[in-house]
């Protein structure tokens, strides 16, 4: 690897403390809930202490000022690899045909620039999702007397986070990696006593465990090429070449079972199935935990694998695996988007565009995975720029989506959080007599809270949350100068840029950009069904305003999003793995930007200069357009918005009133109706569960009892009646016994005569 | 003087008579006459074979012999009258009480 | 060196619980009841007793001993009384790394088994009958002679019986006498194996063989005589010899093991057996097949051993996969943690046919970390049917709700026999897993062998995440209590239950989080036997 | 047979020699007397004067008690037992009793001392045990003609003990076929009426019948191959008949002799297909008189057996004597087969043991057959004789320990018995809830009997499975080490009796420990809850019982070296 890597292990004072990122949370776990269950229903836990928020909100600064300060150390130019010998976790040896080979697991702490930005991304969100986590859970009565144990997983799921992205070999990323499973099993079977929730939550553990499988059986194998799976040894190019000489196609498998793992884990095409039913959890905390923070670890994980693309002794060998990655990236981009376009449920439409959003990630990491393998970056300055760039774009998108759309969860918890407030509030009204008495049930029968089709109008309502909405939709969508538009536009251009090197990268480069227009239909749709447009419901009318707690953090990331400018000028566009295109390098902030500017607005080659407005044209015109002609509409009378909204509140109007056509019939066609079933993966997935495992394994146990310990029982059984059998000959005249005496007796004699 | 070798052969027809009597007839008085039957050819054997050897202990042994087919008898007339007090029969047969 | 391990560990608990059991059974039934609590307060603190000399074993408190380094076919704390001379049979104990941590797990396991039943029925009887059978699984691992290995292995079974049969569950006569004729069965044919080895030794040839026959019962002598005569192709015993003996006695193992197609009186003993039998059952006498392997046919017979690797490898791998598809298909708990069981001994097996040093290590660690998630998986089970009167998987739904800490046991317990990382069976599985494949890579067997663990992954979820689906989570906002217990409170698990538990859950993460304090010595062990014996012998040595 | 001292009837030493017997004797003619005495008077004749000459008339009120014979039988049969375990203080005896001719009756050296050590406890703990068999009426001269008789029963059910021990002795000293058969005989006919005792029964008289006449046409048999063996050797010396074996023993006469003796025995040892009666007779039979049947009767026919097979038939090493073996092969198969396989599925504890008996038998057989093995097959050559001392050793430490667990198990049946009933497997519900000591000696003596260890039976067992895998590898050991590569082929086949043996030891536990739980866990019959019968000596007995099975198992090595001493000195041609 150029630049940064196993040599240049450089020891920063912040080191040492880089293990209290990981342990802090992980030891406030069992703090937490073992306080939460000493101290259940004490006033001063609850109100002060919000039932363990304050400890996980104490211990999440702790590690964010931690990584922050590892971070700026980093950003100084360094990348640190803590040393494993301190903490060595497993050894044994091996035996080599004649002799032992000593082998060890240790566990260290290793810093690079993929590092530096996913340590970032999840300290910061885990922080403000703590905040946000407290303004929303504690006010929910549901909530009452459990929050210890959210608070608890929580923290133990962000210790898995940091975990996972500070770990320096893959066995140990592997370990964490399990611990975030574990934590998202729980999480989304919070509310444990709905069985959907219950369902989601073992679908979420087991879906991601098929991909961990794979990632576990593609770790041993790197192990047995490596003989090692720390990072310092794997990433090493002369170990690679060595590996390379030997077996490059064991290599490749071993990277293509990591990448199952990393689908499982991101939710892409075929192993997504989990992700929507993942927001059973509570609204929208631990839903936001999965969009945000956890499926981002795939993406770290193929992030992680670049030094094997990028080794020259691989070269143009692992082509085919970088294809599989940009497809299925491609293939979940647009069906994810696909489904969106028919989902009610506020949540299922971002779960979806997640889905999609890490498909763009994907894809653009394959394609900057094809690029380092098959130009000659090492040497090639040009070829360089182009890899560099196009891994950094791919990563960019990862930081723009988890901002973008952790914020849109956030805001979505919060109108989730006021509307099923509103409701809670009428429905009181209505009936005093049964406050107490099942009222979830009854919540959930009767009123969805998280349905946009009993929403509309909420603009007026939740400025700020409708802010943060549009502005995270805008950056999800990609439109210019906002957030994910950079990034965005990065991985379509070189999607295509590699699809003209190899013809089979059109599929993924045209899903990309058919993508881009869907995004920003869904997007738009959702916005607009749920802020503009007159109240659905009498619920959405009476909907009031957010606390504090959860302002927070929405003004934070809207921020964030709308920087991104910044960002990208910092140079994220350009982070690579590379000194000279780090971040903060030699180049000044403002250089960047108007790097940035001319690179996606005034595009030298002519292509790539078409391509960036056909891109913003399909997603930031054509998308939300239609969008605006068939939702949404005029507020109510007398609402009043924020000036910002007016345009577009005017604008879908507007459009709404000329453009407005009747689309049932596509509705109700049977394209939108296998849309709204997910295209039926979950349906056959579930089938194959029920009719096949299920089933192969009710046979198997009725197989074990009736025919393995069958034959047990038959012996028994057997061995009974051939034992009546016997005893009958015992007939109890003492004349068959003398009979038995001479027949003995004369076979005696008979033998004997014989003989002699 | 008879040469031993017909008493021989007398005593075992007299054995296998004993013998097949013993398990073909139903009454128990019979069937302790075939065993005393055996024994009686045991006896004849042994006697003829003290002739053969001309060794006095086998004439010893007849003795013997005869005694113990004499306290055969007692005991089984013995146990057989206390069978035919609680069973009745003196048919083998049909004392089967005890089976299986 | 004072014998620290014939008298405290194993004539003591023995002969102590025969005292105790002999006092209480010719009672009348009013002083039996009285006598529950002090009794099971003296069998507590004997085993806690044993707990502390393990320990202090392990951290070589007791004479100058080192769990590291032994060579192979060293003990630690050996001691040599003689007993039948004229037939060569002492009573001759030591321990090795291989032994050391089963026993300590014996002594482990005690004292947690009786605080987690500390509230079983008749405890007048109950505790000794456990006292007893520790005594006696010690009394099987720090054996260095076979007639006094097979005294105890049969032992055991004695309380074992007894346990099932007395508190266990409905069908509990048949279980019992399954479980013993089965067993039984498989160890008569390991003891005539273990006769036929003793008399092909060379007659007198060996320091202890007895007056009378000229053979001897001692392990460490035939190791060592083994070892002497299995050198590169030549076979301790022959060839066909070796063979034979090496079949005969892993069918006493694998059956303890148990081993599919052997395994099928582990479910009905587990389902029937008290929740305290079930714990030591799964807990260490399952071990007792693994450990027997390793004692006695992988020491002797290594060419034997290198010839059955695929025999082994299969029925590891049967084990393995089918333990767990099975598993999925019951509905009865207590049966799916026995397939499980079943299904993990299958990673043991493998682990032994990887012919790996870190293959064996995992098996040995497995063996250890077993031995302390599935006590806690039974506990749970018992703390189920105890509380809810019924093993039926959604019988009880929303336990989360009712009864935090069984729920959250529950899940901790299922969590670490997944196979979580940082939890114990992580590091067997990860390790296992390694082995194998690198045995696979190193002699070019067939890839397709991994399909077998990667199913068992994936299954083992399955069904453990179906089987917390509906029990801890689902039931509504009010629980779905049991159609029985409709109107009962339904109370959460008493504290004693808890802390055991909780000692389990962190033992649990202890040799998850350092498995080396456990896996070092372990790994010695097997460093030790590959370089003493397999690597003597040589890859593929016929 | 140096050190032998050749005694003479009644000369010096002969007292030493046969102190035991002489006890017995002794015994058995005070229990006839003791009870008679009374106040009887004899009239001077010719005067009116009598004379107190204290024999008959109405009893003393010492000598009317119906417990007193059993007291005397008890202190006879052990002091006859402890004396035989003295003699082997210094040392056993090497006597030998000769008639003035010089031809020896009798041997007195450690197999028959072993043996009688066999006889006599099995018969001292039966008598102690049965001591609260017979209802006792009272005591005194009012008794009625019914009652006094049924006291007067006691004397005989004892008397027929002592005769059936000093029958039993014989058999262990004899060294005349003859001799033995007598003794034989007299230990039969004494055990055709203790198990006849029962007359009010059915099954008793029924039991006794079947035994009787079954055991009759045994023994008639086999006095009929004595006399074709005594027709052709023209004595039934031991040693004669040895060394006429050696001579012309492929001739028909002598084998056929041997075949029809040999089914004598093998009707007292039980093995099919001459056990059919044994299941009726113990199921009617009291069950100490069972537990005699099973022990000692068993014993005696197998040292019958050992004397005709190992004495008589076992210098021909010719190709043609393994066609004992493999006579014996068959029957110890198809003996212990049979026997486990019946007690399967038997549902009266007392057929259960009778059927177990049978399999015992059958390992009995198995061993002497490895004996054989190495006696009559040419290839097992070459041994010194060791593996044969090795598995006779492990036979009569079986015989010996036998005597422990089997009897121990008819024992507590005989609680039951007295209880009521004890033919049913129900019958034993409950017991552990009415007297857990008896339970769980009832449990240890099932699992002895299976072999599970620590016990007495596991020992016995393995010492026999031991044998027969010694004399099955022989030499193999020696080769192996010199670089042989031998196989299971190269095993001799007695090597599978081993295998069978264990086999049948497995599918044993299926009926040994269904008792434990019946014991334990069954309710007991209706209208049985109460407690058992009282009776310390029965009680007593069955802790010697026990205290034996837990003893010899953990602690076998004294017992061991004696049985070793035992096997060296049966006289056969090895030595």
């Amino acid at each position: 690897m150029a630049g940064t890597g196993s040599n240049a292990i450089i020891d920063s004072e912040m080191m040492q403390f880089a293990p209290l990122i990981i342990l802090l949370p992980m030891l406030a776990f069992p703090v937490i809930l073992f306080l939460g269950r000493v101290f259940n229903r004490n006033p001063f836990w609850k109100d002060t202490m919000k039932e363990g928020g304050i400890i996980a909100l104490v211990v999440m600064a702790a590690s964010l000022i931690i990584s922050l300060l590892l971070i700026k150390d980093h950003i100084g130019g360094f990348a640190g690899i803590k040393d494993s010998v301190d903490f060595l976790w497993l050894n044994s040896s091996v035996y080599n045909g004649g002799s032992l080979e000593p082998i060890s697991f240790g566990f260290g702490i290793y810093i690079d620039h993929v590092t530096v930005m996913l340590l970032f991304v999840a300290s910061f969100l885990c922080l403000l999702i703590n905040i946000f986590s407290i303004g929303y859970m504690n006010t929910d009565p549901i909530n009452d007397n459990r929050n210890h144990r959210f608070y608890a997983e929580f923290v133990l799921f962000c210790s898995g986070m940091l975990g996972m992205v500070l770990a320096d070999s893959f066995l140990w990323l592997f370990i964490f990696w399990e611990i975030m499973g574990l934590c998202s099993y729980l999480l989304i079977g919070f509310y444990y006593e709905k069985p959907s929730a219950a369902y989601a939550a073992k679908k979420a553990f087991l879906t991601t465990r098929v991909g961990d499988v794979f990632l576990m059986i593609g770790l041993v194998m790197m192990w047995d090429l490596f003989g090692s799976l720390d990072y310092a040894v794997v990433f090493d190019e002369a170990n690679i070449a060595a590996v390379a000489a030997e077996s490059s196609g064991t290599l490749q498998w071993a990277l293509g079972m990591m990448f199952i793992g990393a689908v499982g884990k991101s939710a892409q095409f075929p192993l997504h199935v989990w992700l929507p039913d993942a927001m059973e959890g509570p609204t929208p905390v631990s839903a936001l935990i999965h969009a945000a923070t956890m499926v981002n670890a795939g993406l770290y994980l193929v992030a992680r694998m670049f030094p094997f693309f990028g080794a020259e002794a691989l070269h143009n060998d692992l082509v085919d695996l970088a294809f599989i990655i940009a497809l299925i990236g491609g293939i979940t981009a647009v069906m994810a988007a696909a489904i969106a376009f028919v989902q009610h449920d506020l949540k299922k439409v971002l779960a979806y565009s997640t889905m999609s959003q890490l498909a763009y990630i994907f894809t653009g990491l394959g394609c900057a995975m094809f690029l380092a393998n098959t130009l000659d970056w090492h040497n090639d300055d040009g070829a360089h720029y182009i890899v560099i760039v196009a891994f950094g774009a791919a990563l960019f998108h990862l930081f723009n989506h988890a901002m973008a759309k952790g914020m849109l969860f956030m805001a979505s918890g919060s109108v989730i959080h006021e509307v099923h407030h509103a409701h809670h509030h009428l429905h009181h009204h209505d009936h005093h007599d049964d406050e107490h008495h099942g009222h979830d049930d009854h919540h959930e029968d009767e009123f969805d809270a998280q349905s946009m089709e009993n929403m509309g109008g909420l603009a007026s309502k939740m400025p700020l949350t409708a802010t943060a909405m549009l502005v995270g939709s805008a950056s999800i969508m990609g439109l210019p100068f906002i957030g994910g538009f950079w990034s965005k536009e990065g991985i379509i251009a070189n999607a295509w840029r590699v699809a003209l090197e190899d013809p089979r990268f059109f599929i993924p480069a045209i899903c990309v950009l058919v993508g881009a227009g869907m995004t920003g239909f869904y997007m738009s749709r959702m916005w607009l069904k749920t802020f503009a447009g007159k109240p659905k419901t009498e619920v959405a009318a009476h909907v009031g305003p957010t606390n504090t707690w959860i302002k927070i953090p929405l003004f934070v990331l809207t921020f964030v999003s709308l920087s991104a400018v910044l960002f990208a000028g910092m140079g994220f566009t350009h982070w690579a793995p590379d000194s000279e295109y780090g971040l903060m390098s030699e180049k000044s902030l403002i250089d960047g930007i108007v790097y940035e500017m001319n690179h996606a607005f005034a595009n030298s080659d002519a292509f790539f200069f078409i391509l960036t407005y056909i891109a913003i044209a399909i997603g930031a015109i054509l998308g939300p357009g239609i969008a605006l002609s068939l939702y949404g509409g005029k507020l109510a009378e007398g609402e009043k918005v924020k000036p910002w909204m007016k345009p577009i509140i005017r604008l879908n109007s507007w459009v709404f009133d000329r453009f407005h056509f009747d689309n049932k019939s596509l509705a109700n066609s049977g394209l939108s109706k296998a849309l709204a079933n997910r295209l039926y993966f979950d349906h056959y997935y579930d089938l194959a569960m029920l009719k096949l495992v299920a089933g192969f394994s009710d046979k198997s146990a009725e197989t074990d009892k009736n025919v393995v310990d069958g034959v047990i029982k038959k012996i028994e059984s057997g061995s009974q009646s051939i034992s009546k059998v016997v005893r009958s000959m015992t007939t109890g005249s003492a004349r068959d016994y003398i009979l038995m005496v001479s027949v003995g007796a004369l076979a005696i004699f008979f033998l004997l005569w014989g003989v002699a | 003087m008879i040469d031993p070798a017909w008493v021989s052969a007398l005593s075992a027809i007299l054995f296998i008579i004993g013998l097949g009597g013993a398990f073909t007839r139903k009454n128990a008085i019979i069937v302790l006459m075939c065993i005393e039957l055996m024994l009686n050819a045991a006896n004849m054997q042994f006697a003829a074979a003290a002739v053969h050897h001309g060794d006095p202990t086998g004439w010893v042994y007849t003795i013997f012999a005869i005694a113990i087919a004499a306290s055969e008898v007692a005991i089984g007339l013995a146990i057989f009258l206390a069978m035919y007090g609680k069973h009745e029969t003196i048919s083998l047969d049909d004392v089967d009480v005890l089976r299986n | 060196m004072i014998d620290w391990i014939s008298i405290p560990l194993v004539a003591f608990p023995i002969i102590a619980s025969m005292i105790l059991l002999a006092f209480v059974s010719n009672g009348t039934e009013r002083m039996r009841e009285r006598l529950g609590a002090p009794i099971r307060m003296t069998c507590l603190v004997f085993s806690l007793i044993m707990l502390m000399i393990t320990t202090g074993m392990f951290f070589q408190y007791f004479g100058d001993v080192s769990w590291m380094n032994i060579a192979f076919n060293d003990y630690e704390y050996q001691t040599t009384y003689s007993w039948i001379e004229s037939l060569g049979i002492n009573w001759a104990v030591g321990l090795d790394a291989l032994s050391f941590p089963m026993v300590w797990l014996t002594t482990f396991l005690l004292p947690v088994t009786i605080i987690a039943t500390w509230n079983e029925k008749s405890g007048a009887t109950y505790f000794p009958l456990l006292l007893l059978m520790g005594g006696a699984l010690i009394g099987v691992f720090v054996s260095l002679d076979l007639f006094m290995f097979y005294v105890f292995w049969e032992l055991t079974l004695i309380p074992m019986f007894f346990l099932i049969l007395k508190w266990g569950g409905k069908d509990r006569k048949y279980a019992s006498q399954k479980f013993f004729i089965y067993t039984f069965t498989a160890s008569v044919v390991m003891l005539l194996g273990l006769i036929t080895l003793y008399f092909l030794q060379d007659p007198y040839s060996l320091p202890s063989a007895g007056t009378m026959t000229g053979r001897s019962f001692s392990i460490p002598e035939l190791i060592d005589s083994a070892r002497s005569s299995n050198v590169g192709d030549n076979w301790y015993l022959g060839e066909q010899m070796q063979k034979i003996l090496f079949v005969m006695l892993m069918i006493g193992f694998l059956v303890k093991l148990p081993a599919v197609p052997f395994h099928t009186w582990l479910p009905d003993a587990h389902v029937q057996a008290p929740t305290g039998g079930s714990m030591l059952l799964a807990g260490v006498m399952l071990k007792m097949g693994a450990y027997g392997m390793f004692r006695l046919p992988i020491s002797l017979f290594p060419h034997a051993l290198y010839h059955f690797q695929l025999a082994l490898m299969i029925i590891g791998m049967v084990s393995l996969v089918w333990g767990a598809i099975v598993c999925l298909g019951q509905t009865n708990l207590k049966k799916m943690v026995a397939y499980s069981s079943v299904s993990h001994m299958g990673v043991i097996l493998i682990g032994i046919a990887t012919m790996q040093p870190m293959g064996w290590a995992a098996a040995l660690f497995m063996m250890f970390a077993h031995g302390i998630i599935s006590p806690m998986l039974f506990a749970v089970c018992g703390a189920f049917k105890h509380h809810y009167h019924s093993m039926e998987i959604g019988a009880m739904r929303g336990m989360a709700k009712h009864s935090p800490w069984l729920a959250t046991s529950m899940m901790f317990a299922w969590m670490a026999s997944l196979g979580l990382p940082l939890l114990a069976g992580f590091v067997a599985e990860i390790m296992m897993l390694i082995a194998l494949w690198h045995m696979i890579s190193l002699d070019g067997w067939s890839i397709w062998w991994m399909v077998g663990p990667a199913l068992v992954l994936a299954l083992t979820a399955a069904y453990y995440l179906w089987s917390m689906q509906r029990t801890i989570f689902e039931g509504g906002e009010e629980g779905q209590p049991p159609a029985n217990m409709v109107g009962h409170p339904i109370p959460d698990i008493s504290n004693s239950e808890k802390f055991a538990m909780l000692i389990m859950a962190f033992f649990t993460i202890l040799f998850g989080i350092m498995p080396w304090i456990g896996l070092d010595m372990m790994d010695d062990w097997t460093k030790q036997i590959f370089d003493g014996l397999i690597i003597f012998v040589g890859k593929g040595g016929a | 047979m140096s050190g032998v001292e050749n005694i003479e009837p009644f000369t010096d030493g002969f007292v030493s020699a046969l102190c035991p017997e002489l006890v017995l004797f002794a015994g058995l003619i005070l229990l006839i007397i003791i009870p008679n005495l009374g106040k009887g008077t004899v009239r001077i004749p010719g005067t009116q004067t009598r004379v107190m000459w204290l024999f008959g008339g109405d009893r003393f009120k010492l000598t009317s008690n119906p417990r007193l014979p059993a007291w005397i039988a008890t202190i006879t049969l052990g002091a006859a037992f402890v004396l035989t375990m003295l003699s082997f203080q210094d040392g056993v005896d090497r006597a030998a009793i000769v008639t003035d001719s010089g031809k020896q009756l009798m041997l007195v050296n450690g197999f028959s001392r072993v043996f009688e050590l066999i006889f006599f406890g099995a018969l001292t703990l039966a008598a102690f045990a049965s001591m609260n068999r017979l209802e006792v009426r009272g005591i005194g001269p009012k008794l009625s003609t019914n009652d006094l008789y049924n006291n007067r029963r006691q004397a005989d059910f004892y008397i027929l003990m002592l005769t059936c021990a000093l029958g039993m002795s014989v058999v262990a000293l004899a060294q005349d076929l003859f001799v033995l058969f007598i003794g034989l005989e007299l230990a039969s006919f004494s055990t055709y009426v203790l198990v006849a005792f029962y007359k009010e029964t059915k099954a008793g008289t029924e039991a006794g019948m079947k035994y009787f006449i079954v055991g009759s046409v045994a023994s008639g048999v086999g006095l009929y191959g004595l006399s074709m063996l005594y027709l052709w050797a023209g004595s039934l010396q031991f040693d004669v008949l040895a060394s006429q074996f050696v001579i012309n023993g492929t001739d028909p006469l002598p084998l056929i002799g041997i075949g029809f003796v040999l089914v004598g025995f093998g009707f007292k040892v039980s093995a099919a297909p001459f056990h059919f009666a044994a299941p009726d007779a113990y199921a009617g039979a009291s069950s100490p008189i069972a537990g005699i049947l099973a022990t000692a009767s068993k014993a005696m026919g197998i040292i019958g057996l050992l004397r005709m097979l190992l004495i008589v038939a076992a210098p021909e090493a010719s190709e043609d004597g393994t066609v004992w073996l493999t006579l014996l092969g068959i029957l110890s198969l198809v003996t212990m087969t049979w026997g486990n396989i019946a007690a399967l599925g038997s549902t009266n504890p007392k057929r259960m043991l009778a059927y177990s008996s049978v399999a015992h038998a059958g390992y009995m057989l198995a061993a002497i057959t490895a004996i054989g093995a190495w006696n009559w097959d040419d290839s097992l050559a070459g041994d010194g004789g060791e593996s044969a001392v090795a598995v006779l050793t492990a036979l009569i430490f079986h015989l010996v320990v036998l005597v422990a667990f089997k009897l121990g198990a008819f024992l507590v049946l005989s609680i039951l018995e007295s209880d009521g009933d004890a033919s049913r497997l129900s019958s034993l519900g409950g017991l552990a809830k009415r007297e857990p000591f008896l339970a769980v000696a009832m449990f240890i003596f099932m699992i002895s009997l299976a072999g599970v260890p620590p016990l007495a039976g596991f020992v016995s067992k393995l010492l026999v499975i031991m044998g027969i895998v010694k004399v099955a590898i022989g030499q193999m050991g020696a080769e192996i080490v010199a670089g042989g590569d031998l196989g299971l082929a190269d095993v001799h086949w007695v090597w599978w009796l081993a295998f069978a043996m264990v086999i049948n030891s497995a599918i044993s536990m299926y009926y040994y420990l269904r008792i434990g739980v019946v014991m334990f866990f069954e309710e007991a019959e209706e209208g049985r809850s109460g407690p058992l019968p009282v009776g310390w000596q029965v009680r007593f007995a069955i802790l010697a019982c026990l205290m034996a099975t837990l003893f010899m198992g953990v602690a076998s090595d004294k017992l061991l070296e004696i049985c070793e001493v035992a096997a060296q000195s049966l006289n056969y041609g090895w030595n």
